[in-house]
């Protein structure tokens, strides 16, 4: 096998059995650690695809902020004692899992059909490692330039919502 | 992708390089330990460790061993796999980040061209950040396991300081990566080649006397990139972490013996990395100033004969160059904790978030009005107006 | 990148430590002779105080949000900041600069939004 | 042959096949789980998911408009992340309780 091949499927292992552990784990903070786990996989997984950017991106915004601030939130609350971290009902529970293996199973039959049907075009497999980080940007800045302006603004007003939700009444910052 | 090297010689120089750096690494923390000690005690008018082998050198050895026997300690109330995965998980991010610096030019042999650094990273300085901000889940894992509110308080202060100061260093950063338009650190490096020229507004000026370093043309960012990593370190005057006072000692309350080393070297690390980039952004990392590496390389060929000689010499030359300059950054991060009081918890959020920021936000604003408009505009002066800039140009400029 | 080359590294530094740890278990030992008092966790002496819910300020996560969404905004820019000199090249340079402006001012607003409503005040 | 061949040349079904699982694992999270920011993490997950896809098929086609996707995905998680959070945070506050069932009483 070559070393690209056996990195994949080290990687594979690592994102999966982390996300696993992530929906089993009944302690919600050994929860987001493995999900914070799931994320540094991904990143890597990013980075056998050539997405150099978005795998530091990714360690950034997701690994060290979102997952930080859920971690720091459990911790706050220490909800260490559950009662109850699945839900009840064997019946419900197993049409839960069994409609979650069958929308499973017709992705994966729909990507081996389709991949028997249509020929991927095989640009990726003798192209030279390019530095997508510039390429990626022109095409934010030149083509895609109003969806970033709209997440300017998205996250403007996620950042007043937030301080405005903690402020109002019954919220963690409210003024008495 | 996986590009340790093409042939079984490579691969293995280069694995054993990147184990070399991380040893180095581990071995540079009792060192600095050492001259933390030394170092307050100079300032504080003591002696310091001075009993134990010559300057106490041999000190660090006796503490390692004195802290291999200390018994393992586990109290009740913790988590105890995240109380042994907390000090583990501690060395990773700090280490990892660090080998992407680059300490010296590459060392060509025969045909293999080897990198003096743990890996090539095209998109190096998004690599060295998103790696490091992985540090704030030690010191959460830390806090938390230790099932102690002390140390749960001193976790919380302490990833609310390192987020809070992950902005302004972010942000400063973005100025430098304009002025040199790449991600890749040694790119940076070999564009602070030669001599300090500014060229815009359709003139060009070059001052031969000064080398061309990132901190003429980025001051305002050098000081707020070192002021964040400071903080970002946890060491004074930002270690709120462990304020002795209210706190006990911070995250690792409950921690002694081994695992409490373990988080002192993740400590150093991340003294280091701040250390390696300030070198790196701002102060021509391994260059010499006024000497090129070609001009290093043919002195080595004209006395050593032979061109693998010349390229290791090279190399050596550099790699000591690059420490000089990290050195001389280590020692400004130890006298400046001996010399300066700790800040309150709240200067330290406005510092960061209400002045830090601001001024990194300006700094970039300023930067790309001023990369924009020398593109695009050219100024130019009435005659008597230009005779008086040249004269006072000529005075900068003469060799 | 060599990702193998730091999957590797990661792997060892890893093992590392728990080699440390597992040394520093054998030679020092483990705590034998235990006791209440021992191991308690530390509080300066005094008897530990059981507490339903520890008080730690929500001001922290506040700060966490607030942090999340000005991280994105400063990731934002960093594919401009290494891009603007080929940007000027190709002659696209003002469009970019000027959508990049926009971008900052909303950001300017919001930090001047966050510090005014006092967002940002610890006590 | 064909197993060999199936191990060794990672194609773009590889990572379609690795992001339908992990999204399904995501989905297995929201349903089975009655923690309010454990739900949350699955939504992350599932996100997660979605962006391998983007950046595969942004490979394998040569295509960065998907790259620029998950840049936007990933900013569209962060902000659903901290509205999310501090919804819970107020919840909890208020309630002293983060599992779903609970808000089962809220109706009415």
């Amino acid at each position: 096998m070559s070393v690209d091949a056996i990195l994949f499927w080290i990687l594979t292992l690592v994102v999966l059995v982390s996300a696993m552990s992530v929906i089993l784990m009944t302690n919600p903070i050994y929860s987001a650690l493995c999900l914070a786990m799931t994320m540094v996989g991904v990143a890597a997984i990013f980075v056998t695809l050539n997405a150099y950017f978005l795998a530091g991106v990714q360690l950034i915004v997701y690994a060290g902020a979102v997952m930080v601030l859920f971690v720091m939130v459990l911790m706050l609350f220490d909800l260490k004692h559950e009662l109850q971290s699945f839900s009840r009902g064997k019946f419900t529970g197993a049409l839960k899992i069994g409609s979650v293996g069958i929308l499973a199973g017709l992705i994966v039959g729909a990507v081996t059909i389709g991949k028997s049907l249509t020929e991927v075009k095989a640009v990726a497999e003798n192209a030279v490692v390019v530095d997508t980080t510039k390429i990626l940007s022109q095409n934010l800045f030149l083509k895609n330039i109003f969806g970033f302006e709209a997440l300017g603004v998205l996250l403007l007003v996620i950042a007043v919502g937030t301080v405005a939700l903690s402020r109002s009444k019954g919220g963690t910052h409210a003024r008495d | 992708m996986t590009s340790m090297g093409t042939s079984s010689f490579e691969i293995t120089v280069n694995i054993i390089k990147t184990l070399a750096v991380f040893l180095m690494m581990v071995q540079a923390v009792p060192i600095l330990v050492w001259l933390e000690r030394r170092g307050s005690a100079f300032i504080q008018n003591r002696f310091g460790p001075n009993r134990v082998g010559p300057l106490g050198l041999v000190q660090l050895l006796a503490d390692a061993v004195k802290f291999l026997h200390k018994e393992d300690f586990v109290p009740d109330k913790a988590n105890r796999f995240l109380f042994y995965a907390a000090p583990v998980f501690a060395l990773i991010p700090a280490s990892i980040a660090y080998m992407a610096i680059p300490m010296s030019t590459p060392l060509i042999l025969g045909e293999s061209r080897f990198l003096i650094q743990g890996f090539e990273i095209n998109v190096g300085i998004v690599f060295i950040l998103g790696i490091s901000s992985l540090a704030a889940y030690t010191i959460l894992m830390a806090g938390w396991g230790s099932g102690s509110k002390f140390s749960l308080m001193g976790a919380m202060r302490a990833s609310a300081q390192i987020i809070s100061y992950e902005l302004a260093l972010g942000l400063s950063i973005v100025g430098v990566i304009m002025t040199y338009g790449t991600f890749n650190l040694t790119d940076m490096i070999t564009a602070q080649m030669g001599a300090l020229n500014f060229s815009g507004f359709g003139y060009t000026t070059t001052i031969s006397w000064l080398p061309n370093w990132g901190i003429f043309y980025q001051p305002v960012a050098a000081v707020i990139f070192f002021a964040a990593a400071f903080a970002e370190s946890n060491r004074l005057p930002f270690d709120l972490a462990e304020g002795e006072a209210e706190l006990v000692a911070g995250f690792h309350t409950e921690y002694g013996g081994f695992k409490m080393l373990m988080f002192f070297i993740g400590e150093y690390g991340h003294m280091m990395i701040a250390a390696g980039l300030m070198t790196t952004f701002f102060f021509g990392g391994y260059l010499i100033p006024y000497i090129t590496p070609d001009d290093v390389y043919q002195f080595g060929l004209n006395n050593f004969g032979s061109e693998t000689a010349a390229h290791i010499f090279n190399s050596a030359v550099h790699f000591l160059m690059y420490n000089v300059k990290f050195a001389l950054f280590l020692w400004i991060f130890i006298h400046v904790r001996w010399t300066l009081p700790r800040f309150r918890y709240d200067q330290l959020m406005d510092l960061g978030w209400k002045t830090m920021l601001p001024w990194a936000l300006g700094n970039t604003i300023v930067t790309s009005i001023v990369i924009f408009s020398a593109a695009y505009f050219s100024i130019s002066f009435p005659p008597a107006v230009e005779d008086v800039l040249k004269q006072i140009f000529k005075y900068f400029t003469r060799t | 990148m060599p990702l193998g080359g730091i999957i590797f590294i990661t792997v060892f530094i890893a093992v590392f430590g728990v080699i440390l740890i597992y040394l520093a278990r054998a030679i020092g030992g483990v705590a034998k002779r235990t006791s209440k008092a021992k191991m308690e966790i530390y509080e300066c002496g005094i008897e530990e105080i059981e507490k339903k819910d520890t008080k730690v300020s929500v001001k922290f996560y506040l700060t966490a949000i607030l942090f999340i969404l000005f991280d994105i905004e400063i990731i934002f820019m960093y594919p401009w900041a290494v891009n603007f000199r080929d940007f000027i090249a190709s002659g696209s340079g003002a469009f970019v600069f000027i959508s990049m402006m926009i971008f900052l001012a909303i950001f300017i607003y919001g930090l001047w939004w966050e510090i005014k409503s006092k967002a940002l005040e610890w006590d | 042959m064909l197993e060999t061949s199936f191990l060794n040349n990672i194609g773009l079904e590889h990572y379609l096949v690795l992001s339908a699982v992990l999204f399904s694992l995501g989905m297995a999270g929201v349903l089975l789980r009655r923690n309010l920011i454990v739900l949350m993490m699955s939504i992350e997950l599932m996100l997660n998911a979605i962006n391998i896809s983007f950046v595969a098929f942004s490979k394998f086609n040569n295509n960065p408009e998907g790259q620029v996707m998950v840049f936007f995905v990933m900013t569209i998680a962060a902000a659903e992340a901290a509205v999310g959070l501090a919804l819970a945070v107020s919840i909890f506050k208020r309630f002293k309780e983060v599992n779903i069932r609970f808000f089962e009483h809220l109706k009415g």
